[in-house]
């Protein structure tokens, strides 16, 4: 016999509408406990910053005991901050799997207020641009010999700053207007909620004018989020590490940094997509598909990682000049040795031999295995980055470092304001995710209604619409 | 033996086809499917296409590294000359051309792959016609004498254009 | 001394450097190099294993007071620096320059098919590139040196720290079983400079003249921010009035 | 997709073959007037081997110029081929069809002439054999595994090889195409060169498999070719400029800029030369340009970041050599030429739809954005070499000669000529990729409005 192919049977929109209600209204236990633990490391993280703050001197001469701070910051900058371009990214090449994972991912965009308030410190731990070798050039005479620059004002903090505040608004203008629909939907459904859906949902009904304005400025937005991101991830990380390091001249670190965080927004995107998956009970209409077509692009991006890196230590290696040398010591093969190694592995290669064989990237668990691979290693490689360049006390207008610094250990407070972070973001996404809807409505309900199984010839065939 | 090709305009026609020589006893292995541009898979219920073509390019890697590192092994200890003050074993640089070495290889054999498993070339085709390159769907099938007949009308029933036989 | 083998180098100091140009034309007749025609010069392509880099101090100066005494040339010869690190090296695909084990960076002439990424990764360009086919005037035929290959066009050469007579001396040396002793080896420019402020010698034996002059205190070497490790040392007592102005060909 | 009419594969193959069945006025005066071109330039080429490297205008310390710029160029525009066919093939983009084989060949002919680049370059280009063969008769000795002009032929042969068998692969039924519309002794020809096709379900299957494997094959090839040229700069720590990590993903991403362009360029050409308007249709443009828009931004991004990097530490030699490149003549113009042509003209006008599909407009832009990122190339190599280090009396300046210009414009002339020799013997849009577009479009209908669809197998 022939093999005549059977594809399976396409989920129906209301059975959706139903279980994803379902899954929004309820209160488990486990969504309790799981607000609990994280609000309770948050709490701890906040106790030992302030311990740390009323103990340690707060200035920029003393930016050592704040180095892990950093680091947790950087961190949360580059995992949740570029989520959200998963997300923009996937709609604006049209991939069809993209509809049950964008909310996923545009709900990172509200940690964003963390970052926000956990940056504000730093703006009085980095060093003002004067007499120090920054983007902001300031203080020293001009290049073309056209006397100095004007004093850029309040570069670089006001413009770190700035640079944030309007990554963080545009994320959640981009997550509240892409959740619109959906939150008339949930006021339609008069679920009893602490929540004002009628307030929230702006008089919503759905007209062809306000779709327009919703596709279009969801679009827009996108499109501002992704450049506002390169935009501060370049910035944030020439002003916080780059810059503070005397004779580290690496012109590929922004964009390194910047390639770093969309792999890891993809990673963390994907870990939430499988938690939600597996604790609201969606097995049905979050499939295999999503998991496979984004470990493509996290392989690629793995890929990637290396890329950028060895294209940067090529150059150092090749070029042997001493002060070149002392950054791959410090940040490579010297006192941070063992953390590279372990960013390396966890960041290229478990995500590599993971994702290489197809039959595993078709899976869900094996796409997952990678993402949290992934995220450990971004966690670590901030670590290694920023630890020894919030470690320098060399003054910032040398060419060159002084002397190799010894390993800045973590001790208990370090610790505590390390994952206090991560766990107050968490506890943000928790909050969130139960006020809009984990899963787009009617980004799944326009996908199922383009999509349908067909006989063709002597088989069943799936048939994709592609309006434009 | 004879070798029969029923050509058909439709392609709807051909599936038809396809079935009726099931049902009479020609299994998909029997007949085969000529088109003029890819169906998707199954389109005419023929036999499922089994293929190894994934091996082929590790095969070509692990050859094809092991050939640049020895290639670069050999000359930097070979001719053990400082340059620059680097060391005479600089992995960096081996890695790079052993790199394009794995990448060459695994190239190499999938191609050789691809022509092995799509049976390519094959001198003597067997029945053609050209039409099937103008969007004509063949379908060829070797019976033996006797039955030639029954299955030319099969095949005319089931709508070909035309039907060729090549002893 | 103990059997170290040679580490031949140089000193240089520029203080009794007076500009003469005396090395520079006793290198050209010693190495076989190229006559170097006014033509030649304006392409910017002269051969010269060794020049005078001429720097022009306080012209700043002397056009605003009009008091043309302030200005002053300082010369600088510059010739290959044999770098232990050195770059031009390991970008050769073809071997034709290399670090030998008496710390010279060779120059293999019959390797060299003229890619000049040599020259490119040379901070001293000091690699000189021949563009031309070199010609000389039928009267000067006879006194090209025998020991010295003569070029081709389409190769690289430099400052060979005249292996020639190093090769000579030590030969001279090993037959009689002995270390070549302290200035017996002179390159044609050392030899040429009226006041002697070329020194050369094996830099292996702390008691040769040039390891001396290496650890003046006036010493330094040319882009050390690059380790190069060179094995040309430079001294110069440290003018604070000195502001460099650009230079370039005869400016 | 809405411009799409549906055609019978009879059509489409006399159409698309109509390049090779059918010879057109203007076809060999074209091939003409190259083939002159490129003979000037070997005559040109004979002269500075037979005369020296005198006849160039390089000099000390610029010792790299036109050729190695160029040089630059073409690996750029061979970044084209798999740029293009590999991802788009990879992310099953529709659009792609048309497109893949035109860049394909473009790829393989830039790169043989990037290579010719380097033989006018170097000093002794009969002695070349004893460059990157790894065999020792010649000079007693390997090559050198350190230097990055041994990388550089590893890599272009990788590349080379690979998208050549690439194109052939993708050629075997089509030729079969040709082979049945042909009589005679082309028809035995064609028949030898399509190996026997027939067109079973297995060779089918296993021309697709074979698209995706080897795209996925030569996709890291190809990042790699071109980070390797740009370490024949940035290895370099003589030249300050030049010794930048950037350089690699920066080099990449401008020559995929240059090279997309390229095949758009292409595209276009043919669709006027052959009357290709139902193949290459607008949506296609349309959608190039939108690509172009991004890969433009994403090269700019490395453009502003290389500059910014190179100046925020303030050494005296980046100031120097900005100065230079920026506001010197003659490098100011051509600074302010390569910005606008490369970036400012083109994206704006992408940006509109109307000129997105309008194949005019298309062809201008891509052509500027050419121009832009040739003078790209040229300000990255001079510049950092006229301003290489401190030392101000080795400081120079560089011209080209009329050899340089003669034999750079040969190249051009090469690509041309061998591009029209292949469409006069193969086909220049992939017939069997165009078919199965065909067949695999579809409609499905929402409320009263058809969508236009697509089948997807798995």
């Amino acid at each position: 016999m022939g093999h005549n192919i059977h594809v399976p049977k396409l989920p129906n929109a209301d059975d959706f509408s139903r279980d994803l209600l379902a899954s929004h209204a309820s209160k488990g236990k486990l969504y309790r406990n799981a607000l609990l633990i994280t609000g309770g490391i948050f709490s701890l993280g906040i106790l030992a910053f302030l311990v740390r703050f009323f103990t340690e001197e707060f200035n920029s001469d003393n930016r050592e005991p704040w180095a892990y701070y950093a680091a947790m910051v950087a961190f949360l900058l580059t995992t949740a901050g570029a989520a959200p371009i998963v997300a923009v990214a996937l709609r604006l090449v049209k991939a069809h799997w993209r509809r049950p994972m964008t909310r996923v991912a545009e709900i990172y965009g509200s940690v964003g207020l963390l970052t926000l308030l956990l940056f504000i410190p730093l703006l009085f731990l980095i060093p003002s641009a004067s007499g120090r070798r920054t983007i902001w050039f300031q203080d020293h005479d001009g290049p073309f010999g056209i006397g100095t620059y004007g004093k850029i004002p309040g570069a670089p903090h006001a413009y770190d700053l700035l640079a944030l505040l309007f990554l963080v608004i545009c994320g959640l203008a981009l997550l509240y207007l892409s959740a619109l629909p959906d939150i008339a939907k949930l006021r339609d459904q008069k679920s009893e909620s602490r929540v004002n859906y009628n307030r929230l949902s702006l008089g919503w009904y759905g007209t062809w004018k306000q779709w327009k304005i919703v596709n279009l400025g969801v679009t827009l937005l996108g499109v501002f989020y992704l450049m506002l991101f390169i935009y501060t991830m370049s910035i944030f990380s020439i002003d916080l590490s780059l810059s503070l390091v005397p004779g580290w001249r690496d012109a590929i670190y922004p964009t390194f940094q910047t390639l770093t965080a969309l792999q890891a927004g993809l990673a963390a995107t994907i870990v939430g997509l499988y938690l939600i998956r597996r604790f609201a009970r969606l097995e049905q209409y979050i499939g295999v598909e999503q998991f496979w077509g984004a470990s493509k692009i996290l392989l690629a991006l793995s890929l990637l990682w290396f890329y950028f890196w060895w294209s940067g230590f090529i150059v150092y290696w090749y070029g042997r000049i001493p002060a070149e040398k002392d950054i791959l010591e410090l940040f490579m093969f010297g006192p941070y040795m063992a953390l590279f190694i372990a960013a390396f592995l966890l960041c290229f290669v478990c995500p590599f031999l993971i994702l290489l064989w197809n039959s595993v990237r078709k899976t869900v668990w094996g796409p997952t295995l990678a993402g949290v691979s992934v995220l450990l290693g971004t966690l670590v490689d901030k670590i290694r980055l920023y630890v020894p360049s919030w470690s320098i006390t060399d003054s910032l207008d040398k060419h060159a470092l002084s002397s190799m610094p010894g390993t800045n250990y973590p001790d208990i407070g370090d610790l505590l304001m390390v994952f206090g972070g991560i766990a107050g973001a968490i506890f943000i996404y928790l909050l969130v995710s139960k006020i809009v809807p984990i899963v787009s409505f009617w980004e799944m309900k326009e996908g199922m209604m383009l999509r349908t199984v067909r006989r063709y010839l002597r088989r069943e065939i799936i048939v994709h619409g592609k309006p434009d | 033996m004879t070798q029969m090709l029923g050509l058909f305009k439709e392609a709807e026609k051909a599936a038809a086809a396809t079935e009726a020589l099931e049902q009479s006893g020609y299994g998909s292995d029997n007949f085969d499917i000529l088109t003029g541009s890819p169906y998707p898979e199954g389109a005419f219920g023929e036999r499922e296409v089994k293929h190894r073509l994934y091996i082929f390019p590790f095969i070509g890697a692990i050859l094809g590294i092991s050939t640049a590192l020895l290639i670069t092994v050999g000359t930097q200890l070979a001719y053990p000359m400082v340059t620059g003050g680097k060391p005479i074993l600089s992995i960096p640089t081996m890695l790079i051309i052993a790199y394009e070495g794995t990448m060459l290889g695994a190239i190499l054999f999938t191609v050789l792959g691809i022509f092995f498993e799509s049976r390519l070339p094959n001198p003597r085709a067997g029945i053609y016609d050209p039409r099937i390159t103008e969007g004509y769907i063949g379908i060829t099938l070797e019976c033996s004498e006797d039955r030639v007949n029954s299955v030319e009308k099969l095949l005319k029933r089931a709508g070909a254009d035309d039907v060729l036989q090549e002893t | 001394m103990a059997k170290k083998g040679y580490k031949w180098q140089m000193a240089v100091d520029t203080d009794r450097c007076t500009g003469c140009q005396a090395c520079v034309v006793a290198c050209q007749v010693e190495n076989n190099v190229p006559l170097n025609s006014e033509g030649i010069f304006n392409q910017k392509r002269a051969i010269q294993w060794i020049r005078i880099e001429r720097y022009w101090d306080g012209i700043e100066e002397s056009k605003q007071t009009g008091d043309v005494t302030k200005v002053k040339a300082r010369f600088i010869p510059v010739l290959c620096q044999h770098c232990d690190n050195a770059p031009c090296e390991p970008v050769c695909p073809v071997f034709a320059t290399y670090h030998n084990n008496e710390g010279m960076n060779v120059q293999v002439y019959n390797r060299c098919i003229g890619t000049r990424y040599c020259a490119n990764n040379c901070p001293y360009s000091v690699r000189s590139f021949n563009f031309w086919e070199p010609v000389w005037p039928e009267s000067l035929r006879n006194q090209l040196n025998p020991d010295v290959t003569v070029r081709s066009r389409g190769i690289m050469e430099k400052c060979s720290f005249c292996v020639q007579r190093i090769r000579r001396v030590e030969r001279n040396a090993d037959k009689t079983e002995r270390e070549v002793v302290d200035g017996e080896v002179q390159p044609a420019c050392s030899q040429a400079c009226p006041t002697g402020a070329i020194v050369f010698g094996n830099g292996n034996d702390p008691n040769s003249h040039v390891s001396k002059m290496r650890d003046d205190k006036r010493h330094y070497r040319l882009l050390e921010g690059l380790g190069t490790d060179p094995n040309v040392t430079y001294l110069k007592r440290v003018d604070k009035t000195a502001t460099v102005v650009g230079g370039g060909h005869g400016s | 997709m809405q411009e799409r009419r549906v055609q019978t594969d009879a059509e489409i193959n006399s159409d698309l073959l109509n390049n090779v069945l059918k010879a057109r006025r203007w076809y060999w005066p074209a091939v003409g007037i190259s083939a002159t071109v490129m003979f000037a330039a070997i005559v040109a080429w004979a002269c500075v081997i037979v005369m020296g490297l005198g006849l160039t205008g390089l000099n000390r310390p610029i010792m790299w110029g036109f050729f190695v710029t160029n040089f630059v160029f073409w690996i750029g525009i061979s970044h084209a081929g798999v740029m293009l066919s590999a991802i788009l093939r990879l992310s099953k983009a529709e659009w792609r069809r048309p497109a893949t084989r035109a860049a394909e060949v473009l790829t393989v002919f830039s790169l043989m002439v990037a290579a010719t680049n380097i033989f006018m370059h170097v000093g002794r280009v009969w002695r070349l054999l004893t460059w990157p063969l790894p065999y020792d008769f010649a000079r007693g000795i390997f090559p050198n595994v350190r230097s990055a002009l041994i990388w550089d032929p590893s890599a272009i042969t990788t590349y080379l090889t690979g998208s050549i068998l690439f194109v052939v692969v993708a050629l075997i039924p089509d030729l079969a195409v040709i082979r049945d519309r042909t009589t005679g002794v082309r028809h035995q020809i064609y028949s030898l060169l399509s190996l026997g096709w027939r067109g079973t379900p297995r060779q089918w299957k296993l021309q697709i498999v074979a698209g995706f494997l080897l795209s996925a094959l030569l996709l890291p090839v190809f990042v790699s070719v071109h980070s390797i040229v740009s370490w024949d700069f940035a290895a370099a720590i003589a030249v300050e400029s030049w010794h930048s990590t950037i350089f690699a993903p920066y080099f990449v991403i401008g020559a995929v800029h240059s090279g997309v362009s390229g095949v758009v360029t292409v595209m276009i050409i043919l669709r006027y030369a052959y009357n290709w308007e139902a193949y290459i249709r607008k949506e296609h443009l349309d959608a190039l340009g939108k690509l172009l828009i991004a890969i433009a931004t994403a090269w700019f991004y490395f453009f502003i970041m290389e500059i910014l990097a190179s100046l925020y530490n303030l050494e005296g030699q980046e100031i120097a050599l900005r100065e230079l490149q920026v506001l010197t003549w003659p490098f100011a113009p051509m600074f302010i030429v390569f910005i606008v042509t490369g970036y400012f003209l083109p994206v704006p006008l992408w940006l509109f739809k109307s000129v997105r599909r309008s194949p005019m407009w298309m062809l201008v832009t891509t052509i500027s954005v050419n121009i832009g990122m040739w003078i790209e190339r040229f300000l990255i190599v001079v510049p950092g070499l006229a301003r290489k280090q401190p030392l101000t009396f080795d400081w120079s300046s560089y011209s080209p000669s009329i050899f340089e210009i003669i034999m750079v414009t040969g190249t051009f002339a090469f690509v041309t000529l061998m591009m029209l020799l292949f469409s006069k013997v193969f086909p220049l849009i992939p017939i069997f990729d165009i078919k199965e577009g065909q067949i695999l479009s579809d409609e499905i209908q929402i409320g009263r409005r058809k969508v236009p669809a697509l089948k997807v197998e798995e």
